[in-house]
């Protein structure tokens, strides 16, 4: 299961996104908000992103 | 319309689960119809659960403590004790919950109806009200119905046969009492009754009381009781119970021997049934398992899409801040939101002295599962706030990954063990490792450091031990 | 050798930093030696301090528990008070964890010295021992000597006026007591004192008590402390004390107005000074400033590398864990780990009734600082398990970023706020936002929920309020 905090999981699911394909820069592996953002705005899903 | 009532979403069943989803609703702008049909709102928790338990539950845990202070140099002799005050002040405990769900229901403009429901279709319940039949239909709605205490078969309808609803109660203060099952329920209200001055004795089919945690977790709740209760029996049946005049005659079989012996009063707490054959679920096309519970998928949707349920009737465990969790996920749902049950652990506690309480993985889970764990354990023995409680009976076990050296699930047994077990639920959502909870300053002298002194035993930096 | 012993690493003091940075020390392979004058391990924390205070306020707190329980059922009446009693439990407790640490030592093979140490020069101890001059020498060493109370040049030396050390010795309990200073240990010892008999006064030259917590934070412990206690006079300066055969009489300087009361009794608990200026630091080259404050690094390193210096003795907060977590880092680094101070924050406890805790940001230093913070706040009137215990008057405060939504800080009061405050620095240091507190299972019902219902009012899910 790909490391994540319960925000992050929950923003993940509202924007439809796999967690298993996003690269966690945190600590020990773990996804942070800058990486969803990252994988969002890479993957051309910028209107999804929500401050 | 074809109903007396209509919502846009109906919520039946207003315990932790069911206020929660109705007032989460609302305040996403649905139009809400909450039905119930209790005297009050707070379904079992508030009125004969939680909340009750725990108010007897202080009261017990001071005179225990006014009694060890005794040897300490504050000498309170025995107390005068007046049942009917402390079943007033339950009470009021009671009330003001329930009259303060009442004004939130107000606030939220959610309309409460006091009456029994049932589906009458996919999408109206017909609810039996002291004015008679009244139909509500709605777009959406979601079951909270909880449980109830389950009935042993064997055991005759008999005023001394009681269940924790009855005990809370608090007719009388028994000389003896069984209580039947050890689980957290059954613990609770044995140690409640033994201070209250009942012989108290325990009977439990299963190796240890409270099954869920770890052993040598539920050691200084075992230790404690044993010596305060009359007996704790353990892998033992109750094979009959026969109503005598002068008591009620209980067979137990332990292996192959049996005895009898009587007791003045029987509290059966072997565990709740799910209410869900009770609403004509079939009405609506809502499938219902043999046992009564309700199958949701992690949105909390019952094969029903627009009907969702939730709190013990979906299932284990039966614990009200499960409930209130999957109310908000439902209520959300409904509301459009993209939310699901996506919690990695939910924290189990007995309120018991010392309480227990556990989270996440525990040891007997790992060994069923084959995962390889290592565990540290802090003995509050070393703990100077324990000590300064005095107290010296707790002890904190962590449990890692040994690989990664996360974090996995904790046992903690002692005083405020159910306060402190949210610091490593935490820990576990957060995906913490074990130097991150030793890194972080814990307040001295506190009992929630034996958590970050638990991960220094883990990590090798402890100097406390 | 040129001295009478030797070791890799010297610590001069055995309090809290000083006994873990020797343990560590040997933990890590070195050789170790531990100075200290006390009779016992331990220093000022465990003899007089965190252990001796909170066994006396476990006391007073179960006095507190048993009037309330009376008037819901349980009624002690008047109990019989043994003060000689209670002094031996308290020392009982305290010897129990001295007496640990003595086995912890051993078990380490930490040579202990009882006598005060003085720097012989850059490697080397003056020890004056009970049997004479010892001279010790190191290749690192490690100050640890803490603080000492402050001493107000115009009060009159008198067997009357005592400090936090004489208060604790509970030589007697005075009619008429005043505490000389609002802060978090003058509020204990005044709690306890009032608790046991005495008329307290307190008397604090800030606007408020506890002036490093917020208002709102401190108003409940306010509220209870001033129906208690005989008055609490704020920014309130004592001027003079007069020692007269009844009474030590002392005039107050509120604003423009003066006035003069008698007392039986002057706690003097106005702060503490480290003990930096005492050990002939100059001897070895290190600096010490004119308030006797010990400047360190981030490894914990003094000016002259291979002495190293933590706990009291090095600056704020004056605080047991903190000492603790230096002493980890200053072992380490002697041990040529890459350690260094790096902990986000350092939470605070004040250990009356109602507890009061808080950890990282508070409000007034984010006005202070111009950080924008946006609180939630949960009132525990609508906690049930607060109410179940008898009390309605604490609080959760929250405060979070407004824009990345993470936790900054919190500050708790009521029961255990000491033990849930944990929750929220861990929460600190692993940068989470209120959504992954908010969503965390906090277990019903319990006080740690309060910190997760408080995450649910900044995120607006909240529906227990
Ligand atoms: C003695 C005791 C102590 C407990 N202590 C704790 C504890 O400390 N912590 C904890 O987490 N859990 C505790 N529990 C369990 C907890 O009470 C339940 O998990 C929780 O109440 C479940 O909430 P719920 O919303 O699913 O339903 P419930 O609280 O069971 O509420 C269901 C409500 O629906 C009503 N209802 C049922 N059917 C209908 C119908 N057809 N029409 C109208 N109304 C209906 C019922 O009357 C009830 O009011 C305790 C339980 C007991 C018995
Ligand atoms: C009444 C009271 C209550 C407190 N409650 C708390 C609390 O609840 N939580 C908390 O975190 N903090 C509390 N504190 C503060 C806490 O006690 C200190 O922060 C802590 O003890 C500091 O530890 P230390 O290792 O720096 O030094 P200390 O504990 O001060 O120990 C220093 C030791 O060094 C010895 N020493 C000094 N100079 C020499 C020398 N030259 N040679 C040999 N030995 C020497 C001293 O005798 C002493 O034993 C309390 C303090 C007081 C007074």
């Amino acid at each position: 299961k790909p490391l994540a905090s319960p925000s992050v999981r929950r923003r993940a699911l509202e924007a439809g996104i796999r967690l298993a394909y996003i690269r966690g820069t945190g600590p020990a592996g773990r996804i942070l908000h800058e990486d969803l953002d990252a994988y969002i705005v890479s993957s051309g899903q910028g209107a999804m992103v929500q401050p | 319309p074809r109903s007396d009532l209509h919502a846009d979403t109906v919520v039946v069943g207003a315990g932790p689960g069911g206020y929660s989803a109705a007032f989460r609703a609302a305040d996403l702008g649905q139009s809400v119809i909450l039905i119930d049909n209790g005297d009050t709102l707070g379904g079992v928790c508030l009125n004969v659960g939680c909340i009750p338990s725990k108010a007897l539950l202080h009261i017990a845990k001071v005179m225990d403590e006014a009694e060890e202070v005794s040897a300490h140099g504050v000498d309170y002799g025995t107390p005068s004790f007046n049942l009917d005050k402390v079943r007033d002040w339950k009470k009021s405990v009671v009330s003001r919950l329930t009259g303060g769900l009442k004004g939130l229901a107000r606030k939220r403009k959610v309309t409460t109806i006091q009456g029994f429901g049932t589906f009458g279709g996919p999408n109206q319940f017909v609810v039996s009200t002291a004015e008679g039949k009244k139909t509500v239909s709605f777009q959406n709605a979601i079951i909270a119905v909880g449980s109830s205490p389950v009935k042993l078969p064997f055991i005759p309808e008999d005023p001394r046969v009681i269940d924790s609803t009855g005990a809370l109660e608090l007719e009388d203060i028994p000389k003896r009492l069984l209580v039947l099952g050890g689980g957290i329920i059954g613990m609770e209200l044995g140690q409640v009754y033994q201070r209250f001055g009942s012989q108290v004795s325990v009977v439990e089919m299963m190796p240890q009381i409270i099954p869920g945690a770890d052993k040598d977790v539920i050691a200084p709740l075992m230790k404690r009781a044993s010596s305060r209760f009359k007996e704790i029996m353990l892998q033992t049946q109750v094979t009959a119970v026969e109503a005598a005049a002068d008591g009620l005659i209980v067979t137990f079989k332990k292996g192959e021997e049996t005895r009898r012996e009587a007791y003045d009063k029987i509290l059966v707490a072997v565990g709740r049934a799910p209410n869900g054959k009770k609403i004509a679920a079939e009405t609506a096309g809502v499938a219902v398992d043999e046992r009564g519970f309700i199958k949701v998928d992690r949105q909390m949707r019952t094969n029903i899409p627009h009907i969702l349920a939730i709190g013990d009737v979906v299932g284990q465990p039966m614990l009200a801040h499960k409930a209130v969790h999957e109310a908000h996920i439902a209520a959300e749902v409904i509301a459009g939101h993209k939310a699901a049950f996506d919690a990695a652990v939910i924290p189990s506690v007995a309120y018991t002295d010392p309480e227990v309480a556990w989270v996440g993985l525990t040891e007997n889970e790992a060994k069923e599962q084959g995962i390889i764990v290592k565990k540290a354990v802090f003995p509050w023995m070393a703990s100077g706030r324990s000590l300064a409680m005095g107290r010296d009976d707790g002890l904190t076990k962590l449990l890692f990954d040994p690989k990664t050296k996360r974090i996995l699930g904790a046992g903690i047994v002692g005083q405020n063990a159910g306060d402190l077990i949210a610091e490593v639920a935490l820990a576990i959502e957060l995906g913490a490792d074990a130097e991150d909870i030793a890194l972080t300053i814990h307040p001295h002298p506190t009992l929630s450091e034996s958590v970050g002194l638990a991960a220094e035993v883990f990590e090798g930096t402890i100097t406390d031990l």
